[in-house]
């Protein structure tokens, strides 16, 4: 149906960006009584006025049902849902929005995909190949299905800087894999997996990947056509849009695969007795009222990130992570994971203080307004590559500036005097 | 806000009584976090129904550590029945953060830890196994 | 865990309430060009002022990850929405706030029974039951288990007047019955079905049952309690909520024996090769992010109906229905479809004019301000049981008044003009 | 707003041309809206490639009925690939609600119904079933 036109990541960089300006988009730094060093955008980012006013202004003046009514407001509703709808698969340079699915989130994008894909096709000795830093959602739900079906999960492992070994993936483009499942970026790492090479490899294989763009799709440019991948999911909450919305995309050959994970209404065209026949998709996907707030919110969203630009921000929080990592590097028993700083990283570094306990770390920072998160960051497959059973995380945005690690440093040092023997 | 780092927990965190080797003990339980990856066992030696050791060893955060210690020294030389009750205290004052009076003066250094419902599991893990280990 | 003490429905009526001011609360109603007269609430509601607040409040000045962090917008995100919750679990009575499940909607909720609790345990020859005035998303998820299980899926056939035929629903507590799925209220008819009867005689034979309150417990008083029911569940956006947020309560044994149906992060504890081990209800049901603002505006949408008074709420409705029903009956041609007007329905009157297709009334009352809705109503069962394709509904709630059956009216006779012989 | 319903088309409503009776035609396919109920089926007589007839039954909206008693008038006497083409800018003409002209004026009653996407279906109905009679 609607075919999008204009590429995503076509605008020219230009020359610099006013990040300064930019995070006073953001009202929850102006709304903290303290100074509000948010280094947890990893795990949620904060929210542009942008993106807040859009959903409140849906509910205030023109909300109706999707889909559903021939009146004013409910045809709105319907014409700005798909609108919405078109604005996501221009983000991610979609060849048509009928290949995009709203969902509550990436979590359940990939449980869709695993229960409706994988589930009807994979036989016994089938495998599905996923990665040793993957997180819950994209581990879990494939897990269940390999079980369920008498497959194998198989695991790309890690080299020491938490770089992906595909040498020692024997047997990952092998006439046994029905589909290989990774991130783009790792939430704990921050490293940047080479999709291109792999999925270059899988489909000369047949293979279809799924991309986990949970941690890369507001942070760098990501184009579906150029990726050549098969899904790809994402979560609003994560790049500035609000909660409880996702997108799955899918070629279209592979959605029409698909059975729906969800049954119910909207996504039917006939209900019979025996069967029921389903709508076309994305219609399929979306079984119950759909969350129009929740598409025209994550559309802003992404209408607000392509407008920085996400060359620039890519660019930017990967500064601010190397500043960081240097900062983090001086500091006497400060480990960090994954790739070091000569590499190509996004904007998350995990890290370890000897003789502290993550928790203590987090919990004294917490207390000078210094929000970094402390735990085994749902990735407890890695933790135990690592050998540990959790880190301390810092994640940068763009809005994030070299105060917030300046702040980072002293929490540090602050809590080395206050637990230090 | 009120650090949770008070003078007395540090104390007990650098300085863990109680802390070692189990093997001596009679009963030894284990509690665990998992989704911290923090692990505490705590073992007891009783005499006729009195607690005459109490000890710990394991990893976890400062307040985990912190507690088994104080945990150990509060409760050995009560009695079983004793122990348990305080246990129950202590539960119930975890759970009503209203309630100002700690059961024992020495928790109180715990106050603050209790505005902060995350780390609730951190300063339990100790005492819950210690209550397995009771049972 | 968290107990919930105060019951949901022990206020005590009072005198009046000022509707008229309480339409004031709505933005929409002052932000249309042309005043608005929607009766299209069952498909989905307006939201007051409290709850576009709440939403926007959140997102402004507590935004942070909920369950995840030590540090103080955290700590507040995950207290905020366990308040949440525990208002949720008041507003319906359930006796533990741990019974109360968030999921994205109604929808999904049933979906997550339908392929959580009766899939695992459901056998050939073994029976569920539901109406025949099932929503599709009460029906479809059911004839999908069923027919995955060789299960048989049965119907409480209708009599003339739209109520349940329980005297013609052969076997319905009968030993293969596995669980019985039945909406309180009809989203087409308006029924309002005598849920206390049947799940009584249902606990004598021990057979659980599932109530879609979808359309009912923003209407009038629930209590799961009182109701004794197994599993209940709603979704925000149809009583004054946000949209992609719902609730599924289940008693605490029965949620024990559920599997979740989104796996990923949040939901479980150990994460080990083979197997993994699941988190406590009710976290284990809710994989991904948590939905902050949803479930903020969530509890406020139900803060804000409890103020009003569910007696008085359900009184309002059922007088403008009955007032409404009254008007379209004084109509030439006019067949409305349910219980007549002796009856106690909910605020929902579906109708046909002999000679007219609803979509022009529908469109005509449009072109008027009038937002009422045409079609199936997701209710094809119903539909067929009916012999009819579609009928124009108009659904009200309390922010409803007189002028609007009036607009009603005017829409009706004006769609007789315009398009009569 | 623009009304959708012209006098064009309430004409055609109340007055259908070609509807009845199908048993006498080549070809006759149906289409059919299952979110609405509504269908229509469409016949079609041909003699050396030129419509000679176009002829429907159903039911439907007034907008629905109308647009097949509209197309049924515009086609007979084409060619099929005459009415094939007619066909594609009718969709065409739908898809683009921005472009101005209709494929022929008769349709220019529909006009106003290119802003409402939902009742795209109920226009296009007779149109894409007389396509496939034709195909
Ligand atoms: C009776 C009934 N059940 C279930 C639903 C499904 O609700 P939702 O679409 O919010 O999941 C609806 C409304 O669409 C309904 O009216
Ligand atoms: C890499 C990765 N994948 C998937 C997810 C799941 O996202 P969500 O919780 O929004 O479903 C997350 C974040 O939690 C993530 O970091």
């Amino acid at each position: 149906m609607a075919r999008v036109s204009a590429k995503a990541t076509s605008v020219a960089p230009p020359d610099s960006v006013d990040f300064d300006a930019i995070r006073k988009d953001f009202p929850i730094f102006n709304n903290s009584a303290q100074t509000l060093h948010y280094l947890d955008s990893a795990a949620s980012s904060q929210k542009p006025d942008c993106v807040i006013d859009t959903i409140a202004d849906c509910y205030r003046s023109h909300y109706g049902p999707v889909h559903r009514g021939l009146y004013p407001l409910a045809e709105s509703a319907s014409e700005s849902y798909e609108k919405a709808r078109q604005t996501l698969a221009q983000f991610i340079n979609a060849p048509s929005s009928d290949e995009v699915v709203f969902t509550r989130s990436a979590t359940e994008a990939i449980n869709l995909i695993a229960s409706g894909w994988a589930g009807p096709r994979l036989r016994a000795g089938d495998e599905i190949w996923l990665s040793q830093m993957e997180h819950h959602s994209n581990f879990l739900p494939w897990q269940r299905v390999c079980r369920d079906r008498g497959a194998s999960l198989r695991v790309i492992p890690l080299d020491s800087s938490g770089q992906l070994n595909l040498e020692k993936a024997v047997g990952l483009f092998g006439s046994k894999t029905r589909l290989i499942a990774i991130t783009q970026v790792s939430n704990v790492l921050g490293t940047i997996n080479p999709l291109e090479a792999i999925i270059n490899q899988a489909s000369r294989h047949s293979i279809p990947v799924l991309v986990d763009a949970a941690q890369s799709v507001g942070h760098m440019p990501v184009d579906v056509q150029s990726l050549n991948c098969d899904f790809l999911v994402a979560s609003a909450h994560k790049m500035c849009g609000p909660n409880g919305i996702g997108i799955l995309y899918g070629k279209k050959e592979r959605l029409m695969e698909t059975e729906p994970l969800l049954l119910g209404g909207g996504m039917v065209d006939q209900v019979q007795s025996e069967n029921s026949l389903w709508a076309d998709i994305p219609a399929r996907f979306e079984a119950g009222s759909p969350n129009l707030a929740g598409a025209l919110g994550f559309a802003a969203a992404a209408d607000y990130i392509q407008k920085i630009g996400r060359h620039q921000i890519e660019q930017r929080e990967q500064d601010l992570a190397a500043s960081a990592f240097e900062v983090l590097s001086g500091i006497d028993g400060v480990t960090i994971y994954g790739p070091d700083n000569s590499q190509k990283r996004s904007g998350i570094l995990s890290f370890n203080i000897e003789g502290f306990h993550p928790h203590d770390i987090a919990q004294i920072a917490g207390e000078r307004g210094v929000a970094i998160r402390a735990g085994h960051h749902c990735c407890q497959p890695l933790m135990q590559h690592l050998g540990i059973s959790s880190t301390a995380r810092a994640s940068f945005s763009f809005y994030n500036n070299q105060e917030d690690i300046t702040a980072l440093e002293s929490a540090i040092l602050e809590t080395k005097k206050i637990l230090g023997a | 806000m009120d650090s949770v780092y008070r003078a007395v927990l540090l104390d007990h965190f650098h300085n863990p009584r109680n802390k070692g080797d189990l093997d001596a003990m009679d009963r030894v339980k284990r509690g665990s976090n998992p989704r911290c990856g923090d692990e505490i066992e705590v073992g007891i030696k009783t005499d006729k129904k009195v607690l005459e050791s109490v000890k710990f060893r394991g990893r976890g955060c400062s307040i985990c550590l912190a507690s088994a210690s104080i945990m150990s020294e509060c409760t050995t030389g009560l009695t079983v029945r004793q122990a348990q009750d305080l246990i129950r205290q202590m539960l119930a004052w975890f759970d009503d953060t209203q309630a100002d009076a700690p059961p024992v003066t020495t928790l109180a250094a715990f106050g603050a830890v209790r505005q902060h419902p995350a780390r609730k599991k951190c300063v339990l893990l100790a005492w819950i196994a210690l209550d397995e280990a009771l049972a």
